[in-house]
């Protein structure tokens, strides 16, 4: 069990389903179903091991002796063309405190959508394949510390979600899907771009003493690794890090979605199937935010502290913009849409502030975002399945046709907004404590604190519109809900209340390695400053 | 006897009720008679609360016991060290006497609503709301720390949103709801930065390390006035719990809830958690801060006090009673009158759940009829409930024997001793003429409703008095309103163990040079005569306030007697005796009986301002959002237009998913593209040879 | 009698270079098409094989010129096979009315 | 004449055995025609046999550095090094799959009669381009290009019935012809000049500062012209699409790759041996100032590619989109070169042998959908990726990997590419290459859309491929996904390849 190699476990599981249900007929639906379900649910038991044998003193980050179930294994050696030197990738697996929350969160979600999945009607088949190769793709880009891997499983996800969203999707689908095939597509080539350009900057000392050009991202992470004249080597007076690091963070951007790269997600949300939707918000948002704590930050440190506040900023504008987007929007999925585009926004606004608490609320947002907002879009598929409509105005007073349902959303609603007791608000009041921690953007943070008022604004008024008042003659049929739907949300539901309660949980997975990344930046700015003049 | 007992049993207390709570709630719709188990849990927390209260107060009046534990550990942070976040229960006097106002108030609501919410199709929910509300209620009351506050403060928030809203199928109801936890966000939003500012210089949230690093001299941003800022914006919560000016708009709407919630939540216990708050943050306020706090609490007092003045629904009078005399507390602390500001706001606990559950018991009779111009005479219909609420009324207005005249009038007294002190008399000015005002709306009140001749005869003639599960609270607390549980003498509250014993103006940590002058520990009397000492009081914050106070005593007594006379004789004048007119007097001064009866038009204003600011801009963003953002990202909208029409082919390719003015762009360029694949082989070769010309002159290298 | 040197030659062969250039852009008929490009192929075999002459670079040019009249000649027979078969298809030889493949 | 020159022609001999072998393949193939014209179905196997032969004799010396023919002192007429080599074993390859495709498809079904001459032709084909690829001499530069040329004209338009062949092959002829013909001008200028038509020769003798750069840059850019014509570089492509359209699909896949290649290796060789001062250890070449090779290689590989994306967008028959995309893909390929190192060669080599086989994969998708819905329009694949699942599936890997998106092996060719751009510091290029496959995006998403996102209006009927047909699509399949996560072989290949002789 110890060298069990259960990161490309986790990873691939998926895949063997993949190969799996390729063999299935594809009149065989419920065993199609019932086998992805098996096979997320393996997930999160692999989550859950994981978790167990997680060591909670060890950093990461920028220390590969401190990263956590290592695989590394020679992927691709090439004893190289003799000018570019050898070109090694290296199948490259490890996590540490930053990612090992993110990898619970997809197990979780990924189970979660795959119940919510199960009244895909057309093609279930190339449904559930395009679903597990969504999955690993997510699994990958968590797990992957190799930047060459990083990027492939980065991408791999790309085709997938095309297709369920342009398939299985609402009525205007295909432009939501190439919409955000497209978006994404753009940022992931200035991601590209960079690596390959890190990859000429940055080297890596074999066994053997050589030193050779890599993809190793924890390499890139150590400035002495960089050589003289490489692009984006900080020892090159003349170099592009402030450009690279601008693309770079562009590619993800685009990911989280920050404003004004946020345009593609309310669409992509209201035409995706509810289960997609849940994966999207749920996992696919916090990539973005990811990438830039696992390869903007360490990589770029002395670039991010430059442009600290810049951050913070686009954070401000999120919180406040989506949430007054949301206020105004008239269709049920789109609100929650919006609102996640201003919950991304406490992300950014914490992972700004730079210390330990900033960065672990940002994190736990993170998670807590990917919880509840799960959580939000389930309810939105849960009326949407029932009434076949998402207005607004087209409800009112559900709260006494369908008691338990309110309760539910009203649960997620009150955390999203940072009711205390659930898990939305340790996340935000970190955030903010942090940002207001860190000088130069206290003032940001005072007027972000807004947002919260905001939320509050949207979320009880959308809670008004639908389930308060009277009831309307036309919904006095509509179920409760059902077995399934109790199976998704009560999971969620505790989860949310046991990290409102207990926060800890989740904080002590990531303090090590959150220390250690703050830690980290603030020798960077001596150590680069060292080699190049702050 | 140990201390422990003490944090286990306020343990108990506190989380017994969200117990009930969830129990209630889970099984609500299974089993009808569940909301007995709730009313089980509160009755044994209430006399749990008792025995801590006694525990406390005989055993521990001095010391503070605390009990803490760490909910946070976020281990060893570079620069700061290890730091975490405990939480944690204290229980001082304060706290023992606050959870027994708290569950003793709860206890009886609950026993009220039994008969008073009969029938209704949410029965059991109801009794869940009022069991979060007491938990999160108790939270407040047993915090040793800021953060914990908060918590349970959004905590009420909650459950009073939940129970305003209670009957949200009547739109005003959800509406109220919305609006209560709106505005108290509001105030929340300064109340949360206050603490930013607090964990970010003391990385603590626990008061009394605060109160200690303070002490030691270490305040925000090294600066007094950043201190003063501090102490306002953590008081901005209490604004906005506690209905103040100019946050005070959400409580009269609060009263679409049920009226035993209006008693609990709205008059005794949630409103007044801003008053405790201001209590526990009091060692650390500044003088400008408590100036600050002295000025909203006047304006609060005076405000609704007129407002009340007119008022025509019976719990829209009381609702603005209850924030001026909320307003006293806080004007009571605000000039340092910390020890009558608490023991106000318990004998205002009791007379204002009295009036609730009293007006509860007359609109349970009226069938739900609240406006008081069709009421009257019911004093011989339901007597009880008229003495009650006489005594009440009595209570409220400050006439002897009342418990609500001790405390007022100690309030009134520590607005005269400022007075004397700093020469500012202002606020003395505002206690009295608001004492004044609230004497004869309260009595309009009564008489207007019990009193004279029935004004709507079959509403009068189902009339009857209430059952004996809502008649008895109303005993218990008219009991409570008399002086005696307070001080064997009527006119000096001092003589009781409350004031003597257990409720201690507390030490302050600010520093000296940023207190009021008066508050400076060496502030001693001018002249150096019959001091503190002489008459063996103790010194409360230093010799001239205890002598300002002791002197202030007399005086204010007789003349909040005097302008409490003159308001009930106003009343009698104009409603009993008929010898003045009200209407004739209203037309008289048109313009301020407006301005009063539509409530100094708050509503609208704010209606008009930040509502509609809010929304506009949200909707203006949208518009932005979903034309020019998308517009720009994807190239330009307008361009795509003029393109599209440009050629009709567009439109399939648009279909065809390049919806987006890039693809636009981009299918414009490949239009031209094409444009000059003509087909014809000859147009090619001429081509060929013009860039073959054109690339001579660009790249002749020489 | 003036001397006839290099730069007459490829005076020459420029001016069949251009007239080929010229009649493929402008003639209707294939075949006319085909003739220009002819042209240019010989205007190359003068260049060769003036320079040859002129250069004493020996017979490289000369044997360059005789594989591309070779050449010529059988790109002649292919072209015009096709051109027939146009003729057969399409029953015109006019080259701009030949454009049913394009955008 | 003494033996040693006889000798050594005896070693040339030797040397070029690959082209023997086709050469004899074609002497065959006609005679089998002749003999048996009844028939036909030896023709194939004759010519794979002769294909393989020619591919053993290929890798038998595929490490060999020597000139053939020599031409007075140190030099050949004809190279034959790695590089060379690779190009015609791709080329044999290529080939081979062709002579497959054909057997499978439709249109060349109907002309069976006229199969002798088709594999004739191919074969003739296959002799023009292993000589372009090795030779070294400007006339046999020529002579191959238009022995090359002639056999294709005639292919374009084998099935003769049809309207759009014949038209396809009159285009070409004429546009093959006036390239080639320019192209000749250019050559007799540089002859002129020089007095030399050996790469070699010419190469040591415009070292000397002292020739006539006008004339000289003028004669090079005409050779272009006749190069850049065969591999459909803008503003020399325009033949391409129309001609790929109207072609018989096999061909139109034989253009698109074979001739491309063959015509990629002679650009390259023609610059670097003709224009090389230098190769410094990096592999950076230094080039004489005579021409700008660098900016211009740069200039027309953007061009190129933007081009073919943009009014790639635009086409709804699937062989016209794939031909802009063939032309857009031949940019990236010039991008290779423009960085003027031999890792920019490497960085071709790697694309071609991937390229060769996603775009051949592609073709044989749309052919073997032809074959049955005798259709290549766009609108005609709607649903297809439910009524046939297995093409709707390979078509689309094979269109995602022409993208460029892991885990495809598409992915690692661009990604070569970009290396070598962005080693070479040239970011600004990389950059809008880059933007130009999110570009390019557009039109291949847009297949896919049409197979999975839209419903026909009428149910596309589903119907059988044959077993071979499916072999052959996995057998383009396996390289494409494999050589996406493992492309280690690919890369040895060719860093063995990009050896040219002399430098």
């Amino acid at each position: 069990m110890e060298n069990f190699p259960i990161l490309s476990f986790i990873t691939f599981l998926p895949v063997v389903g993949m190969l799996i249900i390729l063999f299935i007929p594809k009149t065989q639906e419920t065993v199609i179903k019932s086998l992805t379900l098996l096979v997320t649910g393996i997930q999160v038991i692999a989550a859950l091991i994981i978790l167990h044998g997680f060591n909670y003193s060890l950093g990461g980050i920028n220390d590969p002796s401190s990263f956590q179930f290592i695989e590394k294994f020679k992927w691709i050696d090439i004893t190289g063309f003799s000018w570019i030197g050898r070109i090694k990738v290296d199948y490259f697996l490890g996590i540490d405190g930053l990612s090992v929350t993110m990898v619970l969160l997809t197990a979780i979600v990924t189970f979660i959508a795959t119940l919510s999945s199960w009244n895909i009607s057309k093609s279930i088949k190339g449904y559930f394949l395009m679903f597990l190769l969504l999955d690993t793709g997510m699994m990958g880009v968590f797990v992957a510390l190799d930047f060459f891997l990083f990027y492939i499983f980065w991408e791999l996800m790309l085709l997938p979600m095309y297709f369920l969203i342009g398939i299985w999707g609402g009525p205007r689908r295909e432009y939501a899907a190439i919409k955000f095939f497209l978006y994404t597509l753009l940022g992931s080539v200035f991601i590209l771009l960079v690596m390959i350009g890190l990859y000429f900057s940055s080297t890596e000392t074999l066994a053997d003493g050589s030193k050779i050009f890599t993809f190793n991202m924890l390499s890139m992470m150590d400035v002495h690794n960089f050589t003289a004249n490489g692009i984006l080597s900080p020892l090159n007076p003349n170099n592009l890090r402030l450009i690279a690091y601008i693309a770079l963070f562009v590619g993800f951007a685009i990911k989280i979605p920050m404003f004004p790269f946020h345009t593609w997600l309310p669409d992509a949300h209201v035409e995706a199937p509810t289960a997609i939707s849940v994966i999207l918000a749920g996992v696919l948002l916090k990539m973005g935010t990811y990438g830039i704590l696992r390869v903007c930050y360490p990589i770029f440190p002395d670039i991010t502290i430059k442009l600290v506040w810049f951050i913070a900023l686009f954070g401000l504008i999120n919180i406040i913009y989506g949430a007054l987007c949301a206020m105004a929007q008239k269709d049920f999925k789109k609100l929650i849409a919006y609102s996640s585009v201003s919950h991304m926004g406490f992300v950014l606004l914490g992972m700004a502030s730079l210390n330990t608490i900033g960065i672990s609320g940002a994190i736990l947002q993170m998670f807590n975002h990917g919880t509840i907002t799960a959580m939000l879009f389930l309810t939105v598929g849960v009326i949407y399945d029932r009434a076949h409509t998402r207005g607004l105005d087209d409800f009112g007073g559900l709260a006494t046709q369908m008691p338990i349902y309110a309760g539910f959303t009203t649960l997620a609603f009150f955390a999203a907004i940072g009711l205390p007791g659930l898990s939305g608000f340790v996340s935000e009041a970190f955030v903010f404590l942090g940002a207001f921690g860190s000088g130069s953007i206290r003032t940001l943070a005072v007027i972000g604190t807004l947002g919260i008022l905001l939320g509050a604004g949207y979320m009880l008024w959308t809670m008004q519109r639908v389930f308060l008042g009277s009831l309307k003659e036309k919904w006095n049929k509509l179920p409760d809900l059902d077995f399934r739907e109790y199976a998704m949300l009560i999971p969620l539901s505790l989860i949310v209340i046991f990290l409102g309660v207990y926060p800890s949980a989740m904080l002590n997975l990531m303090n090590a390695s959150v220390n250690h990344m703050v830690k980290f930046m603030m020798d960077a700015k001596t150590v680069y400053g060292s080699l190049i003049g702050f | 006897m140990t201390e422990t007992v003490l944090i286990q049993l306020a343990g108990i207390i506190l989380f017994l009720p969200l117990l009930g709570f969830i129990v209630t709630l889970l099984l609500g719709k299974k089993i009808k008679l569940i909301y007995n188990f709730e009313n089980a849990i509160i009755i044994i927390a209430f006399s749990l609360s008792v025995v801590l209260a006694f525990i406390k107060l005989s055993y521990y009046p001095q010391n503070t016991v605390v009990g803490e534990f760490q909910w946070i550990n976020l281990g060893n942070l570079p620069v700061l060290g290890p730091v975490s976040i405990d939480l944690g229960i204290m229980v001082d006097n304060i706290a023992a006497l606050m959870i027994i106002v708290v569950s003793l108030i709860s206890m009886l609501v609950h026993i009220f609503s039994i008969a008073y919410m009969k029938g209704d199709k949410r029965y059991n929910r109801y009794f869940a709301y009022l069991g979060i509300f007491t938990f999160s209620m108790n939270g407040i009351v047993f915090t040793h720390n800021i953060l914990m506050m908060y918590i349970f403060w959004e905590l009420v928030g909650l459950s009073s949103y939940l129970l305003i809203g209670f009957w949200y199928e009547k739109k005003s109801a959800s509406d109220a709801g919305k609006k209560a936890f709106i505005v108290n966000r509001v105030g929340d939003l300064g109340m949360f930065s206050g603490i930013l500012i607090l964990f970010y210089t003391y990385h603590t949230f626990t008061f009394d390390k605060i109160f200690q690093q303070i002490g030691m001299g270490h305040i925000p941003f090294n600066s007094e006035f950043w201190l003063t800022v501090t102490g306002i914006l953590i008081f901005c919560g209490a604004i906005g719990k506690s209905a103040q000016f100019p946050l005070h708009v959400w409580l009269p709407d609060a009263m679409e809830g049920p009226t035993p919630v209006s008693a609990l939540i709205h008059a005794a216990t949630m409103v007044a958690a801003g008053v405790y708050l201001v209590i526990r943050v009091f060692p650390i306020l500044s003088g400008g801060a408590l100036f600050f706090i002295a000025i909203i609490g006047a304006l609060s007092a005076f405000i609704p006090a007129t407002i009340a003045l007119t008022q025509n629904d019976i719990k829209k009078v009381l609702a603005y009673s209850t924030i001026s005399q909320l307003g006293y507390m806080i004007l009571s602390l605000g000039v340092g009158a910390y020890s009558f500001a608490f023991f106000h706001l318990i004998t205002h606990a009791f007379f204002k759940a009295l009036l609730f559950l009293g007006s509860g018991s007359v609109i349970h009779a009226m069938h739900h009829e609240q406006d008081i111009r069709k009421m009257g005479g019911l004093r011989k219909k339901m007597p009880i409930t008229y003495a009650t609420f006489l005594i009440a009324s009595l209570a409220i207005s400050g006439i002897p024997l009342t418990s609500g005249f001790l405390s007022k009038d100690g309030i009134l007294a520590g607005t005269f001793a400022f007075g004397s002190l700093t020469g500012n008399w202002f606020f003395a000015a505002v206690g009295f003429l608001v004492a004044l005002l609230t004497a004869f709306y309260m009595f309009r009140l009564v008489i207007l409703t019990f009193h004279g001749e029935p004004r709507d005869k079959e509403k009068y003639d189902h009339a009857h008095e209430s059952p004996f599960v809502m008649a008895m609270p109303l005993v218990v607390l008219a009991a409570l309103s008399i002086f005696i549980w307070y001080t064997p003498n009527p006119f000096n509250p001092e003589q009781g163990p409350l004031l003597s014993q257990w409720i201690k103006a507390p030490v302050i940590y600010t520093p000296q040079d940023a207190r009021y002058p008066f508050m400076r520990s060496d502030a001693a009397p001018k002249e150096l005569g019959q001091t503190a000492q002489a008459n063996n009081e103790e010194v409360v914050f230093s010799e001239t306030y205890t002598e300002a106070m002791h002197n202030a005593h007399v005086p204010a007594m007789l003349l909040s007697l005097f302008v409490a006379g003159l308001g009930l004789l106003f009343a009698f004048l104009f409603y009993q005796w008929k010898k003045l007119n009200p209407d004739k007097l209203a037309e008289k001064i048109k313009p301020l009986y407006n301005l009063s009866l539509n409530k100094w038009y708050f509503d609208e204003i704010y209606d008009a301002t930040f509502v509609a600011l809010t929304l506009g801009i949200s909707r203006l963003f949208a518009w932005i959002d979903a034309h020019i953002i998308d517009g720009i990202v994807d190239g330009s909208a307008s361009l795509t237009r003029y393109i599209s029409s440009f050629s009709g082919k567009f439109d399939n390719v648009v279909v065809d998913g390049l919806v987006n003015s890039t693809a636009y762009f981009s299918g414009f360029v490949g239009l031209v593209f094409r444009r000059i694949q003509t087909g014809k082989v000859q147009t090619y070769i001429v081509l060929v040879v013009f860039s073959l010309v054109i690339i001579l002159f660009l790249f002749k290298s020489f | 009698m003036i001397h006839i040197g290099l730069s007459h030659f490829l005076f020459v062969s420029i001016v069949l270079f251009s007239l080929g250039i010229f009649g493929i852009v402008t003639r209707k008929n294939a075949v006319m098409v085909l003739m220009g490009i002819e042209l240019i192929l010989n205007s190359a075999n003068i260049n060769f094989i003036a320079f040859a002459k002129f250069g004493n670079f020996g017979y490289q040019g000369q044997i360059m010129a005789l594989f591309v009249i070779i050449l010529a000649a059988a790109e002649a027979a292919v072209a015009l096979a096709i051109v027939l078969n146009i003729y057969k298809t399409f029953s015109t030889v006019n080259v701009d009315e030949i454009d049913t493949l394009k955008d | 004449m003494n033996t040693y020159n006889l000798n050594y022609l005896v070693n040339s001999l030797y040397l070029i055995k690959p082209e023997i072998t086709i050469s004899i393949a074609i002497v065959i193939l006609v005679l089998v025609d002749l003999i048996m014209d009844k028939n036909k179905k030896l023709l194939p196997f004759v010519s794979m046999i002769g294909l393989v032969v020619a591919g053993y004799f290929i890798v038998d010396q595929f490490s060999t550095n020597s000139f053939a023919f020599n031409t007075g002192s140190s030099t050949g007429m004809l190279v034959i090094d790695p590089f060379g080599n690779f190009f015609k074993l791709l080329i044999v390859l290529a080939s081979a799959f062709i002579i497959l495709f054909s057997v499978s498809s439709k249109e060349i079904k109907e002309n069976l009669e006229r199969h002798g001459e088709y594999f004739t032709l191919i074969f003739g084909m296959i002799l023009g381009m292993m000589f372009m690829v090795s030779s070294a001499d400007l006339i046999v530069i020529y002579l191959s290009l238009e022995l090359v040329s002639l056999s294709s004209y005639i292919l374009a338009g084998f099935t003769k019935q049809t309207l759009r062949n014949s038209e396809a092959s009159l285009k070409y002829v004429i546009y093959g012809g006036i390239s080639s013909g320019i192209m000749l001008f250019g050559i007799s200028i540089i002859y002129g000049i020089t007095g030399s038509t050996n790469l070699y020769e010419i190469n040591s003798l415009i070292q000397s500062p002292q020739i006539q750069n006008l004339t000289f840059f003028l004669a090079g850019i005409l050779i272009f012209v006749g190069i850049g014509y065969k591999i459909s570089a803008a503003p020399f492509h325009f033949w391409t699409p129309d001609v790929y359209e109207g072609a018989p699909i096999p061909i139109t896949a034989f253009l698109s790759i074979a001739s491309k290649a063959a015509g990629f290796a002679l650009l390259i060789r023609f610059i670097k041996i003709t224009f090389i001062k230098s190769v410094d250890p990096e592999g950076f070449w230094h080039l004489l100032g005579i021409i700008d090779w660098k900016s211009f290689i740069i200039v027309i590989s953007i061009l190129t590619m933007t081009l073919g994306n943009f009014a790639a967008l635009w086409q709804n028959n699937m062989k016209r989109l794939l031909a802009y995309s063939s032309i857009a893909h031949a940019g990236y390929l010039l991008l290779g070169l423009a960085v003027m190192s031999n890792e920019g060669i490497a960085a071709i080599i790697i694309y071609f042998a991937i390229y060769a086989f996603m775009n051949l994969g592609a073709f044989l998708v749309v052919m073997l959908i032809a074959n049955k819905t005798g259709s290549e329009e766009l609108d005609d694949y709607k649903g297809l990726g439910y009524s046939t699942p297995f093409l709707g599936v390979a078509l689309a890997i094979f269109l995602v990997s022409l993208t460029g998106l892991p885990p495809t092996a598409g992915f690692i060719g661009k990604l070569y590419i970009f290396i070598a751009l962005v080693d070479a510091k040239m970011i600004v290029v990389a950059v809008i290459a880059l933007l130009n496959t999110v570009v390019s995006l557009y039109y291949y998403i847009r297949v896919l859309k049409h197979m999975f996102l839209d419903r026909p209006e009428k149910e596309a009927p589903a119907f059988s491929i044959s077993a071979a047909a499916v072999a052959l699509v996995v057998v383009m399949l396996t390289p494409v996904l494999v050589f996406g996560v493992y492309f280690t072989p690919l890369v040895d290949l060719a860093k063995n390849s990009v050896a040219l002789m002399g430098f």
